[in-house]
């Protein structure tokens, strides 16, 4: 280990500080939030320095096993605001409930370093160890309210499943190791390259590995038929924290795509390309239709987030199909989706502010009349979520089409499928504006007071939700960086 | 008392099945002691996971799956990994068994041993697991792996330089893991003051 | 027989399929946790059977296996913390009655 | 005058300045500042087609501004005759529409006047955009007031008919967004990648005249493009979602988007699916051609049975419109000119209709044509003027309606007689609902429901009046000078003739066709079967279907 | 362009502003309304008489283009600009229109003044008199229009003031159901005009120069420029006279004027005896060129026009209502027109137009003197014995009657035995025939309405009896002037028999189209065949006559018959069939209720249901399913773990499974 090592993973080492921090401020004033809060802030704000100045420039460190890139430092930042958001949108859910914010963030930034580690991983072990990392603590996150059954019966199915899909990936992990003899994801990738050069159909060991680990990493993403968990723990969990789960473990799994897939499996992609087609074909179909008969927002939310990952995998699909810019589009959908979706599960927090208001449609009657302000923000997100333009989910699904468009196929008809999904899923999302602003409150709840944090969070996600949309073109040069990064098809 | 003998000896009974295919294979097939041990303890193995996942008793279960992780530490020394071995009796014998055994003793309820162990999907359960059982055994064979014939012995001092050249910032990782996952445990498991009992 | 790598695979892969039938069949929560950690441990065999037999794999294969038993223990305890969390909740081990949420 | 000033952006988002002014101001300022933005947006579109010279090919004013480089998507605006007739109509009817909202709308005026705002930057902006990127983010952006505004400000039945309206829109727009990005992706594939000018308009067209898309591309596109316009017109059998939406909207919203929303598709077609597609759009010519006699006289035949005002208003628009695209697809000079004609004549008149159907409904809150009767004797004034707008609805020449229709006539009759004649039978049934409706309402004895009405059935107020004076105005100026905008679309017509002058039909297997439409036809008979099953029918028109609005009732 | 000319918009332009202001400021002029539009129509009364004697005498200039035609022309702007489609918008007045211009200028005069009474105690007074200014707006714009797409307009516009002068009691529902049913037959026939405007312009490459029609080189020249698709010119003729029929009430589309009755009487008087429902005449005739060069379609014109008088008389033999009758009695001279159109006799055909038009508009506005006497009473079975006391009125109803009959010396008997007399000499003989029969109706009805109202005894209540007065002079004034053209009008124009005034006006007009059907000008022959027809007709109108005066009585200059209902109530019984078809007009309401309302109403309803069933249903259905199968998919998540965990790994076996088969392919 180099000085040169430690200076490249200064960002994580940086994350993991910041958790110890938290862990010694909450020492030194128990059970306060605000230096918690502080410290989380802090912390974070430094990480996010240290991405960008060490993302400046490309590196290596450890013996290729940890690589900073574009797609590196594109994700860190994303993981980090992800972080940051729901921090900002956490205390006013949780203070009410008594649940304590400092641990809430230690375990939540353990989370980012695992997520930040899968993004900088070129090497299978640590891949599978920064999933661990990354999803351990989403385990924990789900459970958190733990006198809650609902939290934790979500906990439970979230960590059962979770263990199971990551005992099955790491089953094919080790076939693939064993088959190609390394763990460095470039080497794994040459070697695959030369075996796929030499015997036309896949070894069967091969298929096995990438049968198992597909399932595993479908799973994380939450892609049907492996999307069990998602509705049960997305709805148990805190709604911050649902917030969180949809989107940082769901892109976290998509940088896990991106390193292992993609860059390691990727002499395979045309073997895991019509995978990828099914399940991206299943995942958006089920998502939505089920999504149209929910009664419950947070778990329509979560069924609308396994719809996104269909969205998502079209980009896969579409790079997978020969087209580069399908991983612009992945990576532009996730950050247009993990602002937006955190935006909207932001608000139901926001309204859950009060103990025991639960997340049904209900709540939101008559939303636009007591707090407009908030109705018109959902409505935004809801509208970004749905694709109206000129919002952030608008730019990433039109990218995602286009890029599945050139790829061209059986990935036009991917297209096709994904648009009429986008139609079927305006019903639901549209049905909370219904509530919204068409129906009269059930009863005669005054307005809430919401904490300056949540305001300001809210803020930042709207501003990058409508930016994304309207002015995508420098977000677009950094995601095409980024998966220029990784890609091995030329622009 | 009449189930205890049942159970006891029934494990005679496999104690004795396990000896006497060592006996046959060493004896009458003339086959190195190696495979014979090999074949002992992954009867022994395989034996004691099906009863943890059969047996009604989850305390029995969770002693049988020490009986199966010792047989396991035992394959890995056969197969020239001792340090594994150590580590498998140490972690999972040691610790891990034990904290399973805690959590048993703390959520036991008296009528749960009465109810039924399986899902009702247990019959499904079977088949599938059976398939997969056969498709990975199909995989395998039909894959050629490059392996050598023979075990390649690997010096502990070899690892080490590994674990702290090429591995370490794993090595770092897991330490971190490990972390957040006891700050999680302890944080869930605490019981809360104001919380159900 | 001992000498084959296959051998070893396939045993790992039977251990595997034991462990996932414990997961799908069992009830108790931590019957099924307990089957994760067969299957996790039959990964670790294929692994070590890897290191073994194939020559470059030696050296990390022991390393991998050992991160792999450090993250199963890790897994553990995180599982047994939340399964007792839910056991002060619902006043049971038995996983199919936490059916709250549905459909 | 206007020198360089970006015109046509100031004409976009001058609404939009308005909506944020009404949003930020007090509420007892919302109405003078919604009214005087729309104004003002008025003026500025009427300054434009002052200093535009009519019958010129090609777009003026143009803007652009790159907007999204990496894939050459462009803001860009320009105008031509028809998108500049189409904008000042659009101008003109939301002031009109706001105007006449003073008085119904009386909750939540600030969102209401917002929505309307922003409605009309989508319109002007789809009518200006000339990059298809753009063009469709304006399509979309005018989803959303419309279905606030039908969905909070509407009638009983109103959140089925607005969500019917935004999905059944939305369905056909985005597989037009797909069509859009494979377009400009063949472009961008046939100019070695670049995709400078991959959306453009006036690049694409171009392209598509000298060497032209793909037919497979050409077809798929233009079926897609087709989709989105032919709901928005809306084309038989496309058209279910318009009269829900037109009965419940309010009567501001039923104007607009009776007035202009439908003028979207059509001008959709003008626009980008025939000069971009013209393979194809001869090859779909025939059967658009079919679709829109049956719209016309289907439409008309339905509007005669019809028991709710509003619904028989919204039927006729779908006869009416029928003509708009029958008068496309002959592709002749004058069936072109009469479909521009009648796009914007329609827009008056059904506009003024839908206006004076409002001042009853305000009054009595109710439309069923079975209470009404007498009416002359009361409303003497609303009488003379709903007879005008009735009269001039059914083609009364002299009256702009009929110069649009006859014009399509005449170039239909020109590349099919028989076409022409079936549409033409339109004049009969379009005289029989009219006249039906008019005479149910206002002669005959007073109706015991009006009586029970009492006072509040007061004649036409000034405000109404001034909503309906300049449309009065406007058709019968262009009913006698239809010269007017015939020579402001002259030079979109020429070049709208000459991109499809350089069509030639693809060729279809005969076995795809004929199995296409015994499809059809099959799919129409099980249906048939379906609902005559026990117990399938829907009997009450346009009641909510519980599984639409209730979604999870378990 | 004359100073003459430069007159002709006025024409259209007065009544048009007497229309405006009249509509905008006449409720408060209230029963001085009517000055404005009077004046106009007077003025355009002045200028449209002189300009038109102008055109006849041929003291006005050639026109431009032509050998020997005279007349005024002037173009006003271009309407519709559209490509090669233009349309001007211009007025001609040649001998023609000038003939039309007298009768509408008069007759509309007339009846504008005898409107200031008889709609006096009207509340909707003022809007009367802007309705008939329209009227007179639309009507000369016909007239005078030079492109064939102004006629259209005009036609429309004419159509249009006639629905709002029939339902204008709109409180009633039968006015109200009448004005609807006029416009909508109208528009049936609109709808063969409107395309046969198109087939014309196809044909032709232009819309105006209506005046100078010359069908066949137009073809040809377009044919030679290789930009004509021309339509067959029996089709474009038939088109043309399907709009004829729906404005003239040919058969079938007959059945609105009757109904139209339910206007006020100086309406019926105006527009549908005198002007509007002659439009459809007018425009045959001025398509002349057209129909000659495709002779067949005149064989049918021929036909429904002496199809119409027989149908149209013999309903009006049984009619009770004294309006009814004369409707009739106009689908029926109408058809005699058409009949004349039909045969290439053009030039008898105006004329019988113009009689026609001064005697039964005499006729109209006698019966709304007669119907104004005994308060709005129109069943003729109720009145009687009135000739005591409305003698001005008895006496030139009377006067029309005679005319109308074909008694000589009046306007009838000459125009309609030119019409007879041309039928038989230009070989249709089957024409002359039904129409000689149809000469012996027209008398016996007209004289049974004179016997039933103005002979015997009054058979209405007494106390309206004594309260029976003559109109005022504003009422009988313009009945006696129109009395004059009644009597006179036929010497005037038609003598010297075969060569009268009338055919020299004409000559211009008709005299290609005569050539091109090959009618040779045969003398004509008083003491030949000539003769001997005007014997047989004069003959059949005296016996019809006579067999009136014998069933429903007379009372002529002292000589009083005396009615016989018994004999009346034998004869129908005897021709019971008969009797009850013309009663019920041989049903054609009837049919056409069942037709339109019964049948069209059904398919209207079934598509309505097809509509929301089927169309809509899908829309609905495929919501419905999708949301369906949502709620079957939800299902899926039963909430337990294992089920989840089994999903797992079955799609992980079956990704397994397939990737292992496809690798080991």
């Amino acid at each position: 280990m180099s000085f040169q090592d430690l200076v490249t993973i200064a960002p994580l080492v940086a994350a993991i500080l910041t958790a110890a921090a938290i862990l010694v401020v909450d020492l030194v004033w128990p059970g306060r939030s605000a230096p918690a809060l502080a410290a989380a802030f802090i912390g974070l704000a430094v990480t996010a320095a240290l991405v960008l100045t060490v993302g400046s420039t490309d590196a290596t460190a450890f013996g290729g096993a940890y690589t900073v890139d574009h797609l590196t430092t594109f994700l860190d930042v994303l993981f980090v605001s992800v972080i940051v958001l729901t921090i900002l949108f956490a205390p006013d859910y949780l203070l009410p409930r008594s649940l304590p914010v400092a641990e809430f963030a230690i375990v939540l930034v353990f989370a980012l370093t695992g997520a930040m580690l899968i993004a900088a991983s070129t090497d299978l072990l640590l891949l599978f160890l920064g999933l661990e990392l990354m999803v351990l603590p989403g385990y924990m996150l789900a459970g958190y309210h733990k006198t809650d059954a609902y939290s934790t019966e979500g906990a439970i199915k979230y960590f059962l499943l979770g263990s199971f899909s990551s005992a099955i990936f790491l089953f094919g992990l080790a076939f693939v190791w064993g088959l190609t003899g390394t763990t460095r994801v470039d080497a794994v990738a040459a070697a695959l390259a030369t075996i796929v050069a030499g015997q036309a159909p896949l070894s069967a060991g091969l298929a096995m590995g990438l049968a198992f680990m597909t399932t595993g990493v479908a799973f994380k993403m939450a892609a049907v038929p492996f999307h069990y968990w998602t509705p049960d723990a997305y709805q148990g969990s805190p709604t911050p924290i649902t917030g969180y789960l949809s989107v940082g473990p769901k892109v976290g799994a998509f940088a896990l795509v991106l390193r292992l897939f993609v860059e390691a499996l990727g002499p395979l992609a045309h073997w895991w390309l019509p995978v990828v087609i099914i399940l991206a074909a299943l995942t958006m179909t089920l998502g939505n239709l089920v999504a149209l008969t929910q009664d419950n927002v947070k778990r329509m939310l979560a069924y609308s987030s396994i719809a996104h990952t269909g969205y998502i995998l079209v980009g896969l699909a579409a790079y997978a199909g020969g087209r580069v810019e399908g991983l612009d589009g992945l990576l532009f959908y996730g950050a247009a989706y993990a602002f937006m979706n955190l935006g909207a599960f932001a608000v139901i927090a926001a309204l859950q502010k009060r103990a025991g208001v639960t997340s049904s449609l209900e709540t939101f009657a008559g939303l636009g009349r007591r707090e407009p302000l908030l109705a018109v923000l959902m409505t935004l997100f809801l509208l970004s979520l749905t694709g109206i333009p000129p919002t952030a989910g608008f730019f990433a699904k039109a990218y995602v089409i286009f890029a599945a468009v050139q790829a061209g196929g059986p990935l036009t008809w991917l297209a096709v499928i994904a648009v009429l999904n986008a139609a079927a899923a305006a019903f639901y999302y549209l049905r909370v504006v219904v509530y919204m602003f068409m129906r009269d409150p059930a009863d005669d709840a005054p307005a809430m007071q919401h904490g300056a944090l949540l305001w300001g969070g809210l803020a930042a996600a709207t501003t990058l939700t409508i930016l994304f949309g309207l002015f995508p073109t420098t977000i677009l040069g950094l995601v095409s960086a980024a998966s220029d990064a990784i890609s091995t098809i030329a622009r | 008392m009449a189930r205890t003998l049942v159970s006891l000896l029934f494990g005679l009974a496999v104690m004795g099945a396990v000896l006497g295919i060592a006996v046959v294979m060493l004896v009458f097939l003339g086959q190195d002691w190696k495979d014979a041990l090999f074949w002992v303890l992954a009867a022994v193995m395989i034996g004691a996971g099906l009863l943890v996942v059969t047996m009604r008793d989850i305390i029995r279960c969770g002693l049988a799956m020490i009986v199966c992780f010792g047989a396991l530490a035992g394959i890995y020394v056969l197969i020239g990994a001792p340090l594994i071995g150590a580590t498998q009796v140490i972690v999972y014998i040691g610790a891990i068994s034990v904290l399973i055994l805690f959590a048993i003793m703390l959520t036991q309820t008296k009528d749960a041993p009465a109810r039924l162990v399986f899902q009702t999907q247990a019959g499904p359960a079977a088949i599938l697991s059976v398939v997969l059982a056969v498709l990975i055994a199909l995989a395998i064979s039909a894959t050629d792996w490059g392996a050598a014939t023979h075990r390649v012995r690997i010096a502990t001092s070899a690892l080490s330089s590994v674990l702290f050249s090429d591995f370490v910032l794993p090595f770092e990782v897991v330490s971190v893991l490990l972390l957040a996952a006891v700050i999680g445990g302890v944080f869930l498991a605490k019981r809360e003051p104001g919380g159900p009992s | 027989m001992s000498n084959s790598l296959d051998a070893y695979l396939v045993l790992s892969g039977i251990l595997f399929a034991i462990g996932s039938f414990g997961f799908l069949a069992r009830r108790n929560a931590i019957s099924m946790l307990m089957s994760i950690e067969l299957m996790i441990n039959a990964v670790n065999l294929a692994i070590v059977a890897f290191g073994a037999f194939i020559p470059e794999l030696g050296a990390q294969a022991s390393v991998i296996a050992l991160m792999v038993i450090a993250v199963a223990a890790a897994e553990a305890t995180v599982g047994l913390a939340i399964v007792i969390a839910i056991y002060r909740n619902k006043k049971t081990p038995l996983v199919d009655e936490y059916d709250a949420m549905r459909q | 005058m206007i020198g360089n000033l970006p015109i046509l952006s100031l004409i976009t988002f001058l609404p939009l300045v308005g909506a944020i002014a009404v949003a930020v101001l007090p509420s007892r300022w919302t109405r003078p500042t919604a009214l005087g933005f729309a104004l003002a947006a008025w003026v500025v579109s009427l300054l434009l087609l002052i200093g535009y010279l009519p019958g010129r090919p090609g777009f003026e004013y143009v803007e652009t501004f790159d907007w999204i480089p990496v894939f050459g998507i462009q803001y860009k605006l320009g105008v031509d005759g028809l998108s500049a007739a189409l904008v000042v109509l659009t101008t003109t009817l939301s002031w009109i529409a706001i105007l006449s909202s003073f008085r119904p709308i009386q909750t939540r005026i600030k969102e209401y006047m917002i929505s309307f705002l922003i409605l009309e930057v989508g319109m002007i902006g789809v009518f200006l955009a000339l990059d298809l990127f753009l063009f469709y983010i304006f399509w979309e952006i005018v989803l959303v007031p419309m279905y606030l505004i039908i969905g909070i400000w509407g009638g009983a039945n109103r959140i089925y008919a607005t969500i019917k309206f935004v999905l059944y829109t939305l369905v056909g727009s985005l597989l037009m967004l797909v069509a859009i990005l494979a377009t400009a992706y063949a472009y961008s594939a046939a100019h070695g990648g670049s995709w400078v000018g991959a959306f453009d308009f006036l690049a694409l067209r171009e392209f598509a005249a000298s060497s032209g898309f793909a037919p497979a591309l050409q077809i798929g596109a233009f079926l897609a493009f087709f989709l989105a316009f032919a709901i928005k017109v809306p084309m038989f059998p496309f058209h279910t979602w318009l009269p829900d939406a037109h009965t419940e909207a309010p009567t501001a919203g039923s104007v607009i988007l009776a007035a202009i929303m439908l003028k979207l598709g059509a001008y959709g077609f003008f626009r980008f699916a025939v000069p971009l597609f013209p393979d194809a759009a001869h090859t779909f010519a025939p059967a658009i051609i079919v679709l829109s006699l049956i719209a016309i006289i289907y439409g008309a035949i339905v509007a005669l049975v019809q028991p709710d005002l509003k619904r028989l208003v919204a039927f006729s628009s779908v006869s009416h419109m029928g003509f708009v695209t029958l008068g496309l697809f002959v592709f002749t000079q004058q069936g072109l000119q009469g479909a521009i004609l009648q796009m914007i004549n329609h827009g008056l008149i059904t506009g003024a209709l839908f206006l004076l159907v409002g001042v009853i409904y305000e009054r009595t809150h109710d439309r069923t044509l079975a209470k009404m009767g007498g009416l002359s004797a009361r409303m003497p004034v609303y009488a003379a003027v709903f007879g005008f707008f009735a009269f001039a609805s059914g083609g009364l020449p002299g009256l702009s309606g009929f110069v649009g229709e006859f014009l399509t006539l005449v170039g239909t009759f020109e590349a099919n007689p028989a076409a022409a004649a079936i549409a033409t039978f339109v004049m009969i049934l379009a005289a029989g609902y009219l006249l039906f409706m008019f005479q149910r309402m206002f002669f005959g004895e007073l109706s015991d429901f009006f009586a029970s009405v009492g006072t509040r059935l007061t004649d036409l107020q000034p405000i109404e009046i001034l909503t309906l004076t300049p449309l009065a105005a406007l058709v019968v100026v262009f009913g006698v000078q239809p010269g007017l905008i015939l020579r402001l679309v002259d030079g979109t017509v020429r070049d709208t003739l000459q991109s499809a002058a350089e069509g030639a039909p693809i060729a279809v297997p005969p076995a795809v066709a004929v199995g296409a439409v015994g499809l059809i036809i099959a799919g129409i008979v099980a249906r048939i079967i379906w609902v005559l099953l026990p117990g399938h029918a829907e009997d009450t028109s346009g009641a909510a279907p519980a599984a639409i609005e209730g979604g999870a009732a378990h | 362009m004359s100073v003459w000319a430069s007159l002709i918009p006025a024409l259209v332009g007065l009544p048009l502003a007497g229309f405006l202001i009249t509509a905008a400021i006449g409720r408060r002029l209230d029963k001085s309304a009517h000055w404005i539009p009077v004046l106009a129509i007077l003025t355009v009364w002045f200028i449209g008489s002189l300009l038109a004697l102008d055109v006849l005498t041929g003291t006005a200039p050639l026109l431009q283009g032509s050998a020997d035609t005279h007349g005024y022309a002037v173009h006003l702007f271009t309407w519709i600009p559209a490509d090669r489609f233009v349309v001007e918008v211009g007025f001609v007045i040649d001998p023609l229109t000038a003939c039309l211009l007298i009768v509408v200028t008069t007759i509309g005069l007339l009846v504008h003044v005898y409107s200031i009474g008889y709609m006096s105690h009207d509340p909707g007074y003022w809007r009367f008199f802007a309705y008939l200014n329209l009227f007179m707006f639309s009507m000369l714009l016909l007239v005078l229009s030079d492109s064939w797409l102004v006629v259209f307009v005009a036609w429309e516009l004419v159509g249009l003031s006639s629905y709002l002068l029939i339902g204008f009691w709109y409180r009633k529902r039968s006015a109200a159901l009448a004005a609807k049913k006029a416009f909508i037959v109208n528009r049936v026939g609109d709808v063969g005009f409107a395309l046969g405007i198109m087939a014309i312009w196809l044909n032709t490459g232009a819309l105006d120069g209506i005046h100078t029609l010359n069908i066949r080189e137009s073809i040809e020249k377009l044919l030679a420029q290789g930009d004509a698709n021309p339509i067959p010119l029996f089709a474009t003729a038939l088109l043309v006279f399907a709009g004829a029929m729906g404005k003239s009430a040919q058969f079938p589309l007959h059945v609105w004027l009757p109904d139209a009755m339910e206007g006020p009487t100086p309406v019926s008087a105006l527009i549908h005896a005198a002007t509007m429902v002659n439009a459809g005449v007018y425009l045959v005739a001025r398509a002349n060129p057209l129909f000659a060069a495709a002779p067949s379609s005149l064989v049918i014109v021929a036909g429904i026009g002496i199809f119409t008088a027989i149908l149209a008389a013999s309903i009006a033999m049984t009619q009770t209502d004294i309006k009814r009758v004369l409707a009739y009695s106009t689908l029926s001279q109408l058809g005699y027109m058409f009949a004349a159109l039909g045969v290439g006799a053009f030039t008898a055909a105006i004329f019988h137009l113009m009689t026609h038009g001064f005697f039964k508009g005499l006729l109209f506005l006698g019966s709304g003197s007669v119907i104004h006497a005994v308060h709005d009473e129109q069943d003729m079975r109720k009145m009687g014995g009135l000739a005591r006391k409305i003698p001005t009125t008895y006496a030139t109803m009377l006067i029309g009657s005679l005319a109308i009959a074909g008694i000589p010396p009046l306007a009838g008997f000459f125009s309609k035995d030119e019409i007879l007399g041309e039928s038989f000499k230009l070989g249709f003989i089957w024409v002359w025939a039904i129409g000689f029969v149809v000469a012996g109706m027209t008398a016996f009805y007209m004289f049974r309405l004179m016997g039933l109202t103005f002979w015997g005894d009054f058979r209405g209540p007494k106390h309206i009896w004594d309260r029976i007065q003559e109109s005022p002079s504003v009422m009988t004034v313009p009945l006696i002037l129109l009395a004059i053209p009644s009597v006179l009008m036929g010497m005037a124009l038609g003598l010297p028999f075969g060569s009268g005034p009338i055919k020299s006006w004409l000559e211009p007009v008709f005299h290609e189209a005569e050539v091109a059907l090959g009618h040779a000008p045969a003398g004509f022959e008083l003491f030949g065949i000539d003769g001997a027809l005007i014997l047989a007709s004069v003959a059949v109108a005296a016996v019809g006559v006579a067999i009136a005066w014998r069933l429903f009585g007379a009372e002529l200059l002292g000589i009083q018959l005396p009615a016989r209902p018994e004999r009346v109530r034998e004869v129908s019984a005897r021709l019971s069939f008969l009797y009850r078809a013309s009663l019920n007009k041989w049903w054609f309401d009837e049919l056409n209720h069942l037709l339109f309302m019964v049948i069209g109403g059904r398919i209207a309803y079934g598509l309505w249901w097809f509509d929301r069933n089927v169309v809509d249903g899908t829309v609905n259905g495929v919501g419905r399913a999708t949301v369906g199968a949502g709620r079957g998919l939800r299902h899926v998540q039963t909430g337990r773990v294992q089920n989840y965990a089994l999903g797992i790994a079955v799609g992980l076996i079956v990704m397994a499974g397939s990737y292992l088969i496809l690798a080991g392919r």
